[in-house]
Order: C-alpha cells, then structure tokens, then sequence
C-alpha cells in the first residue's frame, strides 16, 4: 500500500484548486453533510430542472483533501446529467470503493472514469471511504428533498 | 452432549478449591470464561488495541472493526432488526437504568403507573424507585404465586390505562420461573403498553429471537452468558432509539458542540458515551462463538436434563425444601435446609469445592414474600453434569452431619 | 531511564504496522498495556473468578479480596483519605455524569450557575449540558487564552453568589496546559463551591495527592493509565459521598428493599450497582504497581524531557503551527500543518506506523475559539523516547512531500 | 481446614438453643444490626447501670449459625461486666479473628475463655467473619447511644 494511490495526482489537485467551489445562481436544491470523526463538512447547491436534470451544481465547505477532491470531482462529473444516471455512478463509485471493483462507466468519457477512479485509492483506507463518499450523499439528500444533515457515523 | 470436552475449554475447571476440584454450581451469578474468550482479550490487548471510533490509525481502525463485528454479532444472535437497536451497557443494571432514565424521566408523569412484578431483581426495581420518587409515579408489583411464577392474570388484572411501563423478568434469578413473555408483550402491546424484559437469566439460557418476542426493550449481562465481565447489552426497539434522549453525556455520543447547545448523533452512538469497553465486547464476540458452535438448542436440552435431575435427587432429602415449582423452569434451584441457615450450607459446601450462592439473590421482595430471609441457590451452566449434582446432593448431606452431631 | 527495557514490556510493540515498527502517539486517546496488566485479567479469568462481593465460596472470596485489594491501592496511589471515597466506574464519563447527577440533581436549581473552561472535553461538558436543560443551570466557560492555557483570573471573574460547582480538567488534551488546580480549589473553598477535577490526563501524567489538592471530585480513565478498558474511578471526598443519593440502581447497592422503599448502604458500595468490572479492576492493579515501580517522578522527568525535545524538533519545521503554548505543559501536542488537512496527516502518518490522532479531539468549543475545524496531536507515554520523535518529525517531512510535489 | 473447626460443638449448641435470646426487661439502651450479605439481623437489649456496668443484656434476632452463636456467647459474656472490661474483651476478640492469636484474658474464666474461642476457626473463613462480629459491633453501638443500625459492608 503506497500512499500515492491514495492521494494521486488528481486528488491533490482537485484538493488544493476545488472546482465549482462556490453557491451556484439561482439553485433550487441543496443539502448539508457532516462528517462528525473529520469534520468534513459540506453544503451542495443544485438547479435541477424539471425532467430531474442537473443544469448547475456547486459546493461549500471544508474538509480533508479526499472529501473535498471527491465533491469536487462529483460536481464536475454530474453536471449536465440526468438525476437517474447521476445516481447509477454513484452506485458504480460506491462499489469501486467497497469492492474495490474497476470503473468504466458509459455514460462517462474516458477522462471522467479516470478522475472518479483516482478515488480508488480509498478502498485501502476504510476510515476514509466516508470522506470520499460525503458530497455523493449530501448530492442525493438535496436532490431527494430530505433536509436533515447528511450524517456519517464514526 | 460431550460435557467432558466442554468443561475442558474452560481453564479455572483445572484449579482445586479446598483441595477438590471445582463444582462451580454459581453460574446465575456469573459464569466462568472459555480460554477463547480469555485468550481473545489478550490477543486484542497484545497486538490491537487501541481506542476505537477516533483515530484513523491502522490500530484504531481494526480495533473498531472488530467491536462493530461484535455488534452485527450481537444483532445476529438475538435477531434484532437493525444495528441501532444494539446499545452496549457496562451491564444489564446499566442498561434498565437507562430506559428508566431515557424512558421514564420523558413518558412517566406523576401518577402514572410501572407494572413489575414479586420476581423482579433488584436491578428491575430500584432503577424504577427512583423514577417513583422524582416523579411521583406508582410502582404495582404483580403477585407471585406458590409456584413461584407471576400468572399472566395477575399482570393483566394490575394493567390500568395509566400504565407506562411492564418491566419484567425472562427467568426468574431464584425459582427459575421463565415467563411467558411473548403473551404478556402481545397483551401490552394492545393497549399500547412498552415492556422492558430483564433477560439476564433469559438470555444465557433461552433462544433468543426479539423480533418474534416483539418486546420494547431487552437487557443482557455478557458476564453471565460465558463472556467478559463489564459489559452489557440493551436491546432497543429502532422506534425507542429514534426518539428517547441520551443517557450519559460525554465524548463520542456527540454531533455538534457548541456552547449554547449540543446535537446528538443517531443510536447507537448516541448512547454509548466515552471510552467504550473495548476489549470486553471484543472478547464477547468469542462468547457467541462459543454459544453458537455448541448451539443454544443443544444447550437448552442439556440443562434441562441436569435441572431435573437436580431437582429429583435434591428433594430425596427431607430436610430439603426447594423454592418454587413453575411449570416452565430454567437452570435453577434454589432451596433451604431445615434448620441449617444457607449461609452455613454455603460454607459447608465450599468445603467440597461446590460453589452455590446463598442470600436473597438481589430479590428482597420474593423472599421476604416467600417468609424466609434467605436461600440457597444451585444455578447451571454448559459445563454441569450430572456428576456436579450428586457432588452437591453428597455435600448436602454432609449439612446435615455437621448440624446434627 | 531505561525506555528500552520499558518498551519490551509492551507486547504490542512486538508488531508491525504496514510493515514498520509501531511508534504509538496517540496515549491521550487510551495507552497500551503492560504484560503484567494482561496476564493479571488473564490468571483473573483463568484461576480466580468469580462474581464478587455476593457469594462465600471460597472463589467469590478470594476475588472480592483482590478486587478490594486495588481499592486500597488506588487510596494510596492518590492519596485518599479513605476507601469510601475511591468509587468504581465505566470510564471518567460516568465518573462526571454520576456526579453531574448527583450532587447536580440536589444541589443545582434554576439560575444556578456552573463555571467550566473553554479547554473542557465534551466528558466536562455534556453531562453539565443535561443538567442544564433539566434544571435551567447556567454553564459559564472560562476563557482560554492564545497560549492555550484559563487564567486564574478569568475563573475568578465568573464566580458569582450562583456558582454552585467548578468543573475544570486537571490537563488539557489538547494544548497539554496544566492548570493550578490547587490555587483554584482554595480560591473557591473560601467560597464554599465544591471543585471537580477532569483527572483523564492529569492521572497518567502527574503525581496525585488528593488530601494536598483538595478538590471535592477527580474522575480518572484507567484505561489511559495503562490499564484495561471498562474502569473508571471517581474519587469524591468523604463529606459528599456521605450525603449524595446513589446514581444507578440494582444489584449490591442497596441495604433493604421493601415495596414502598428501599435503603443504601455506605460509599462505596452505594454507588457500585450491579455486577462490576471485576477482571478489569483487579487487572487495574498491575498498573498501578507498573507506574509505582518505575516512580511517578521518574516517569515525569522523562515524559517532559521528551516533550521538550519533540517540541523544538517539530517546530523546526516552518509548515508546523503548535497549537498553545502553555507556561506549565504536560504530555501533548496538538499541532496543525499549513495546507494539509488533519486526517490527511493522520493517514500519511500512519503509513509510516506512527499512530497519532486527527480531529476535534472531543473538545469542539476549544477549536472554535481556535478557528480551526481539526487538529493533529500526538500524546507521548512512558515508552516513548526521542526516536519516537525523530520518527514523527521525519513523517511530518513526508506529508509537506506529497502535498507539495 | 476442617469445616469442623468453625462449627464447634458450642457453636451449634449456642446456634440452635441461643441463651438470652429475648427483650430483656428494663433495657434502657439498644441497636439493631444488619449484614446485608447474609441477612443476618440481631436487635440488642442493655441494661446499663449509671458506672456502665451491664447489669443485663439479651437479644433478638435471626441469622446464620455463626451470627446466632456469636451473639448467644457474647450476652453470656459481657453480662455483669463493667463496659471498659467489655470493650477490652472485644479487641480481644478481634484480634484473634484477623490475627488467629490465641484467646487468653484475664478478666474471663477458662470456661468463658474457650467459649469465646470456639469461634476462632471463623478466621479461616473471611466472608464469615462478620457474622461473627455483629452482634458484638452491635451491642457498642448500643451503649455508646449510636441510633443508627449497625451495617456490615459486603
Ligand atoms: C481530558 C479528558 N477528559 C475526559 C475524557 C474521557 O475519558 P473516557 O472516554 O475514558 O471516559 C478524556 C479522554 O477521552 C480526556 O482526555
Ligand atoms: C434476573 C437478573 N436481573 C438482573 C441482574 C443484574 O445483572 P448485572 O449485575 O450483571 O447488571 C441479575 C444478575 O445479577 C439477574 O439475575
């Protein structure tokens, strides 16, 4: 187990320069997450239309370099997409991190696949697969219209 | 079953007491530890430990690990419905203390009434005195009979629409009585009555399934199921856990801390305050292991034949009176001797290595009921035999040799 | 001192994390156990147990010896007056919530104010919490300055004719700050406001003399002491164990039971319900004597020496900011690295096999006031020496590596 | 260890037919003892003259053989005594229950020597060693107007 697989290239990047690091216009959506053992916290905008389509999405917070490189990637990767699609990556992701499965998703361009596989890394590090997956699930608690706080336990 | 092979597991069977071998008849009490469970303590102090939940270090995170397994371990057993509904306790007086708290101090008014019953353990009563005092509640005791059992009428006549509570015993810690808890909690339950079952006897003896029991509330003390001492486990229903408050405050049961105001996370974080017991529910979960390698059937079969054959050569003595006769009896045996004090017959016995336990047994009210202040209690365990009766039966005698030369 | 020799006393230390030696710096959190600790709960299981306190067979008498035994240990170790003021707990979280509970449920009403610190840990919050919902208690937070240490003067600020209690920890787990618990305890006796000391850090770290202290409450975590997880104790003075009401109900604690009303015995038996922590308090022993045999003021020495060393190494590099910077430190620092967030550290770390911890460290309030979300500390033990440091600074090196490359 | 050694033939004899076992007439001081490990219970009745001496002294009670007996030979012993003598008997006593010292004082006749030392094998066994000593705890209690009941810890 070598730590760069875990903080790769990508990561780091996405950690340090964030993108859609902001509360986006007139968003319609939005939840927060909270991890308690980190305190990861983040707080997800979205202007979802009417067929359920992601026009924008944004994110605030603060956190350790894989939660906020994962929310970063997540706003990246589904915007412009189907809530339906967005939610089947997820599932794919969520196996990456717990099967430690390859990803190759469709409905994603090659570079895509391989800034959501630079998470993989996770899979070494159970304490950190919360981090990774915060911003994904404060994603689905926004879109779904629950307005508790996303909780991860420690 | 092959007791030879299952005494074997357990180390302290090796030692003499007063020169004997040990006859260990205490088990109500507490009962011994197979090496598993002591080696797996060791095991986890040696090369794992750590404090769990906290820290991201490789050592905490196997640590935590490997409670967390104990907890779906647990879950498992007992065939509860989710995690949450396993809260680990320092024992099962812990754990009614805090449904008498969480429970009590948020759904019991002054006048309301707790229904218990003439079997209960002091650990099932005292929690709810205080509760009587700071709120003024009632406290019924449903009458127990000469069998030694609490009828079912007799809970039903005490129900009244200002009942909060039936906090009640799986298996009574003195005449064994096990009552019939899924008729009661089919009864409560009608009127929409939570009962809070005392499983300490219940479930190192009985198969436990609380899904099908249906109860609210479920206490367990692992010392006495062949696990490590300082440890319990209550048994929440998910729709309890979701709104009763925490018990204890402290590290770990929080969410977010601010000076004016606190947030809880869910159960069963929210009940399990500070530095867990770690190594103890760790080394629980090769209690289980053990329970289940035997299989809580087979153990029921075997104690069951050791009971009576208890109770049939036990009551060959004249002198001998044993307490209670309930249809449906488990594990134990409690008894006086004509003339002789059960303190006596404690010491006499222990002179042969039997070891049994003599006193009210945390039951004050029964035997203060049955007009004696004291008994003599033989309590079973996997590893009884036979053999471990007539050891008894014979250091019965010798009582009355000694008092009557 | 020897460190060495002291170290191979520690199996844990016989293995490998991710391949490399473990350096262990996360002994704030809980520390690693003695042989002689784990062989003691060993033997217990394996020779000597049984439940104590309730039986006469020669078993039950032999380990309420030894578990009374370390009663008188932990006296003398602390200095006590006398026995009824040790009190066995689950952990120091019960330790204060049982005192919270009961002196707080008698002796603090509406507007009654308790005066705590802004370095509390949420064990000397939470529990101060309940009773402020319950009662309509006041809490005031003394202030912590920027070098991470509560004057004196600004407790002295807050105490008012309202201030029923002061609950203040003895060292704080974060900035490692000392605070003068002996100049506050007689600032407020004049006053007549009882002291409860947070003793967590303060008892593995420092020489315990109540009589000399003369605080009312000290909660301690046995397991932070290198012993077993599951014990706590509370040390309560003499004068409020002999009128405080009992904080759990059950088993063993109680003197008579009637239906209408029940009676208590004596500290400590009062407050010790149900079956207790025997193989963990009897382990708790061979802590004690482990710490004795090396000597308090040699372990002291030591730990400050390596405490000063990791200090000016760790500060050396420039990316390093330590958080406080208290006149009188014990034990722990709690630092940040520009750019990198804790728990990254924490995992870069412990690639390295160098356990520390990352987070808020159960004190949410203290990093509030410090503006900072999280923060990496590493809390030294008796075993760890200068290498340990070395190892520490040269892992920091590594994360400032792979940020920045 | 022989069992024999604790249960003595003058303690069985005092165990089943206690002497003064009674409220004796004219008490002007008493105290009730428990042990709430056994349940042993004793009430003790005094009669005590203005030189403190026990003019006359009986009990009621129930409890263990060892409890029963004790009780039974301490009102033998204490009766007619002056209480400075019966205080010096009972550190006697004590003394040979921790230490197992031999029972020889002056104050008592040989007959009553060896009664008070029948319960000398109590030593050997710790649990039972307050049973031996409530009554005595007991009637101290009652001379020295202590109103509270006398409570043997477990
Ligand atoms: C200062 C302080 N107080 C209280 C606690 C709580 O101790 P425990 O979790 O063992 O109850 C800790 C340790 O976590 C601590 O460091
Ligand atoms: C029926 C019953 N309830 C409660 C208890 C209390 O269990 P613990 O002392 O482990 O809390 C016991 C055992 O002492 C018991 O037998």
């Amino acid at each position: 187990m070598d730590i760069k697989e875990l903080y790769q290239d990508i990561i780091l990047d996405h950690g340090k320069n964030p993108r859609n690091k902001n509360k986006c216009k007139d968003f319609n959506k939005d939840a927060k997450g909270h991890n308690p053992l980190c305190g990861d916290k983040v707080h997800v905008y979205i202007k979802l239309d009417k067929e359920k389509k992601v026009e924008d999405i944004s994110f605030e917070g603060e956190g350790c370099a894989i939660s906020m490189a994962s929310a970063s990637i997540m706003t990246e990767i589904v915007k412009g997409k189907e809530f339906n699609v967005a939610k089947k990556i997820l599932e794919h992701f969520l196996n990456m991190l717990k099967e430690g499965s390859k990803l190759s998703i469709n409905s994603l361009t090659d570079d895509e696949n391989t800034r959501m596989m630079s998470l993989s890394g996770v899979k070494q590090f159970p304490m950190r697969v919360k981090c990774a997956t915060l911003a994904w699930h404060t994603f689905m608690h926004a879109v779904e219209g629950n307005r508790n706080t996303v909780k991860t336990e420690k | 079953m092959e007791i030879k092979s299952i005494k074997s597991q357990f180390p302290i069977f090796k030692n003499k007491i007063n020169g004997k071998p040990l006859i260990y008849l205490d088990n109500a009490n507490s009962s011994q530890k197979p090496k598993s469970v002591i080696e797996r303590i060791s095991k986890f102090y040696s090369k794992e430990f750590s404090n769990i939940g906290r820290s991201v270090h490789s050592l905490a995170v196997t640590a935590t690990n490997r409670f967390e397994d104990t907890r779906d371990l647990v879950k498992k057993y007992i065939n509860a419905k989710s995690r949450e509904e396993i809260i680990f306790t320092k024992n099962a007086t812990e754990a009614i203390n805090l449904v008498a708290s969480s429970y009590g101090e948020n759904f019991i008014k002054k006048g309301d009434e707790i229904l218990i019953t003439e079997l209960e353990h002091h650990a099932n009563y005292v929690p709810w005195h205080f509760l009587r005092q700071k709120k003024g509640a009632v406290i019924k005791f449903a009458e127990c009979n000469e069998k030694g059992e609490v009828d079912i009428d007799e809970i039903k006549k005490l129900i009244s629409n200002k009942t909060k509570i039936i906090a009640i015993t799986h298996l009574s810690n003195v005449t064994g009585a096990i009552m019939p808890i899924k008729k009661i909690v089919d009864m409560a339950s009608k009127k929409k009555i939570p009962v809070l079952v005392d499983g300490c006897q219940g479930a190192p003896h009985l198969k436990l399934n609380m899904q099908e029991l249906g109860c609210d509330f479920y206490a367990i003390s692992c010392h006495k199921m062949y696990g490590p001492t300082g440890v319990g486990i209550l048994y929440a229903k998910k729709k309890w856990v979701d709104i009763l408050p925490p018990y204890q405050g402290g590290g770990g049961m929080i969410e977010e801390v601010k000076k004016d105001n606190i947030t809880y996370p869910q159960s069963p974080t929210k009940y399990e305050a500070g530095t867990l017991q770690t190594a103890e529910v760790v080394g629980f979960s090769e209690s289980i292991k053990f329970i289940e390698d035997i299989g809580i059937k087979k153990i029921m079969e075997h104690e069951k034949e050791i009971l009576e054959y208890g109770l049939d050569e036990i009551k060959k003595n004249n002198s001998v009176r044993v307490i209670g006769d309930p249809k449906n009896r488990g594990s134990i045996i409690s008894f006086t001797i004509k003339g002789i004090h059960p303190h006596d017959i404690a010491t006499i016995l222990d002179e042969d290595g039997v070891a049994i336990r003599a006193g009210h047994h945390c039951c004050q009210i029964l035997h203060e009921k049955m007009g004696i202040a004291a008994s003599a209690r033989a309590s079973l365990g996997i590893y009884n035999s036979k053999d471990d009766i007539d050891a008894l039966s014979s250091a019965i005698k010798k009582c009355n040799k000694v008092f009557n030369s």
